[in-house]
């Protein structure tokens, strides 16, 4: 049933994922980005795709190579705009790509809203902004909220550092950042980890993302590139 | 994730007698998918552990904040900072993991639960389920996170006797207790028998030491589909 | 400013507690409660005070002791009912003390948004029950919720495992429970460890509460107890 | 928690010359209050971390999901996995802690940062701030976590040039730039001076290498309060 499966490649990770899914992509920048998946899902060729990610891709790796293939007809993110996100730019002036641009705060919450059943909440983020537009404005206790609706996922792509064979995820420092909030909002979960462990192996005080969250599973030589000062 | 439950995966259990709970707890056990994610309230479902081979896979989620319980603890092994939502102190199982609060119900309310089974003071034939407060005016109310199981797992089971002390069911037309969830239950295991409750009304899965239209006839139910052996 | 102060005796951890102040107090039953803390705050003296909880005391020792001292104008809880709560049992028959029922799932989720900046979130639960009474309801993609809104603390009093000097803390197996969400929702935070240790003694991936949450610490010798299938 | 600032905190700088970007990151480190929890913006304001002392016990949030962040690592120190908001390799500083997006954010927008510093296109003299999108057709938007620590923090602060290349005041009457944040700035750094804003209108704090009459008429200030001497 929900069990986490471990698979052998990053291409049977990726098997079935359908044109027109909506894709969370983990990663802040660089850190924490799913190469291997990324690869495997070009590679595995849907397109139409909807891509929830904090940045819009760097260079020409990771998101930047999905977007460079042609797969991707939306990016819903916080931060596009970076020193080395020439692809995303290209793409975006030429007016082949949608961008749905969310504060990043937003971005995070709305997906853990999606993992954790709430409908819909107040935040005051944005509140007499361009980006209020559109959204539902309320006065609570004297303060001004905007309505948020959740942002679920068809998959997840999500890079961690160990999985015990469960399915239990730990992450490395920052490159933490979006992977457990995505892996409670997508109806398929899947990982990348450095390291994959017997059950028992991890600290069960420690385990960030639980083995309810993850589908499947693949153990990589992950590569760790940086940007410098690109954002 | 996919759906955990399968109605037709119970082989139905042919019995000459009402169950005891602990024959319950048995039949309940071995309709629970390999590998499911499963909260057991409360009471007499916390007997369905026992039943539960760790071949199964199955995965125990406690509200206060662990994936992977184990069985009670005896003895030595009692620790005051583990225990169940019953606070009894129980045990880890290898590959457990704990989280706080928000967290746990998080889990619960988003979904990700694939079975939980309750215990209930009546449950209606539409799947209404009552089991958090007799409504009696002289009653300390206590809802715990019953309201939250109720609508947050995939499937929610019931396990409860069919009639009360005084021979009333406890499966009926509409709740006279105050409900915990509305349309939830889609299943009530008794000692009597199996029962699909729901949208479509109820139907009896199996019985137990009594005929189904004998059965059908004692709670008011109607259902053609109620199959005519018991 | 807001860094977390060391301080030597329980006594002193909850100096300053208000009559009338909402204070919130960590615990499952038994597991996780801060003992040490209560009782100090029952020396301490103040009254017709709000206590947050998950349940309403066990037998005649911590919550439970801080009830029968006549200190508590009203809980707000999830489960008061349990096999050895007799002396909220006999005050809240006797109507000496008010009861707010809150399901256990929004209990710590609208405490959750207290400490997010969150002002209010739709969630289906109790939706069609008694506890939905006077609650706004809306329907969103063809489910309904209820609105719920923060739950906050003038002080939150919980029980840890470890804490370092800056105020990071860790917890043991299931007495976590409330705690971390708690430390978010108040405006101090004061937490009973059984140890204390140097900042850069705790695994900086394992911390659950981050030292920006935490006020006052002090070093106890916790002790623990057993509630035999109470609830 | 108490309130992180105290705008008399900060011992006034003369300066008989306009500072560097650098001289006004010494100038705000010192105005952080000890043990105070901060983020600092990406940009220019990363530079006041290299002014904090040790001892000043201030603690470096970065929304990417870490407390504690110690200074940019350089050579062997550079982990892929180890950055700030500005994905900049960083270091750790004993006590630190990692946490996901979700929790960073809840930090932020739930009112537990006593400061942050950002960089702005413009500043409202009400304190809006306007730093996150010129307006340009052209332009792609990026917004990350602005508009978040802009209604989170419980003190905004901005440093910035006070004008722009071609010499136009970037602290304003009224942005003409989209807004990131509503009256949400309180106090404002510059090469030329300090001011504080908000709801009150602008005050000049202190100013370099200019007089605070002729700084005054420069930005069509008009507030009594202002200092007569510069």
């Amino acid at each position: 049933m929900s069990r986490a499966e471990v698979v052998e490649s990053a291409d049977a990770a990726v098997a079935g994922v359908e044109d027109g899914a909506t894709v969370l992509v983990g990663g802040f920048g660089l850190a924490g980005m799913p190469f291997d998946l990324i690869e495997a899902l070009i590679r595995q060729g849907a397109k139409d795709l909807t891509i929830v990610s904090n940045n819009a891709g760097n260079g020409e790796v990771g998101l930047a190579a999905l977007l460079a293939a042609g797969r991707v007809r939306k990016v819903v993110c916080s931060f596009p705009r970076q020193a080395d996100s020439w692809v995303f730019d290209r793409l975006y002036r030429s007016g082949e790509i949608e961008l749905e641009l969310v504060p990043q705060g937003n971005l995070a919450e709305r997906m853990r809203a999606a993992g954790a059943g709430i409908g819909a909440f107040y935040c005051p983020t944005a509140i007499g902004t361009p980006l209020a537009e559109g959204r539902e404005e309320r006065e609570i206790d004297g303060r001004r909220y905007l309505l948020e609706y959740p942002i679920r996922g068809d998959y997840a792509l999500i890079g961690a550092y160990r999985a015990d064979t469960l399915g239990n995820l730990t992450y490395r420092r920052t490159a933490r950042n979006f992977g457990p909030v995505m892996a409670t909002a997508a109806a398929t979960t899947v990982v990348q980890v450095d390291q994959i462990v017997e059950a028992g192996q991890l600290d069960p005080e420690a385990v960030v993302t639980p083995s309810i969250y993850v589908d499947r599973i693949v153990q990589v030589q992950t590569r760790r590139h940086t940007v410098q000062g690109a954002r | 994730m996919t759906h955990a439950n399968d109605p037709s995966a119970g082989a139905p259990m042919r019995a000459d007698h009402p169950l005891s709970m602990d024959e319950l707890a048995a039949v309940i056990a071995a309709d629970i998918p390999s590998g499911a994610f499963v909260n057991l309230g409360i009471g007499q479902p916390t007997r369905i552990a026992d039943h539960l081979s760790a071949s199964s896979g199955v995965v125990l989620h406690t509200e206060n904040g662990m994936l992977n319980m184990g069985p009670r603890a005896e003895g030595d092994a009692v620790d005051p900072d583990l225990t169940n939502a019953g606070k009894v102190p129980v045990t880890e199982l290898p590959g457990a993991a704990y989280f706080h609060q928000a967290d746990s119900f998080a889990m619960m309310r988003g979904g990700h639960l694939d079975v939980c089974v309750l215990g209930a003071y009546q449950v209606g034939f539409q799947g209404d389920l009552a089991n958090w407060h007799t409504g009696a005016p002289d009653a300390v109310p206590a809802v715990g996170g019953a309201m939250d199981l109720a609508i947050g797992a995939k499937e929610v089971h019931v396990m409860m006797p069919l009639f009360t002390r005084s021979d009333q069911p406890k499966l009926v037309p509409l709740c006279t207790y105050p409900l915990t969830g509305v349309g939830c239950v889609s299943r009530v295991y008794t000692d009597h028998g199996v029962f699909e409750v729901g949208a479509r009304g109820v139907r009896i899965r199996e019985t137990y030491g009594v005929g189904a239209r004998e059965l059908a006839r004692r709670l008011g139910i109607t259902d053609p589909d109620t199959p005519p052996t018991g």
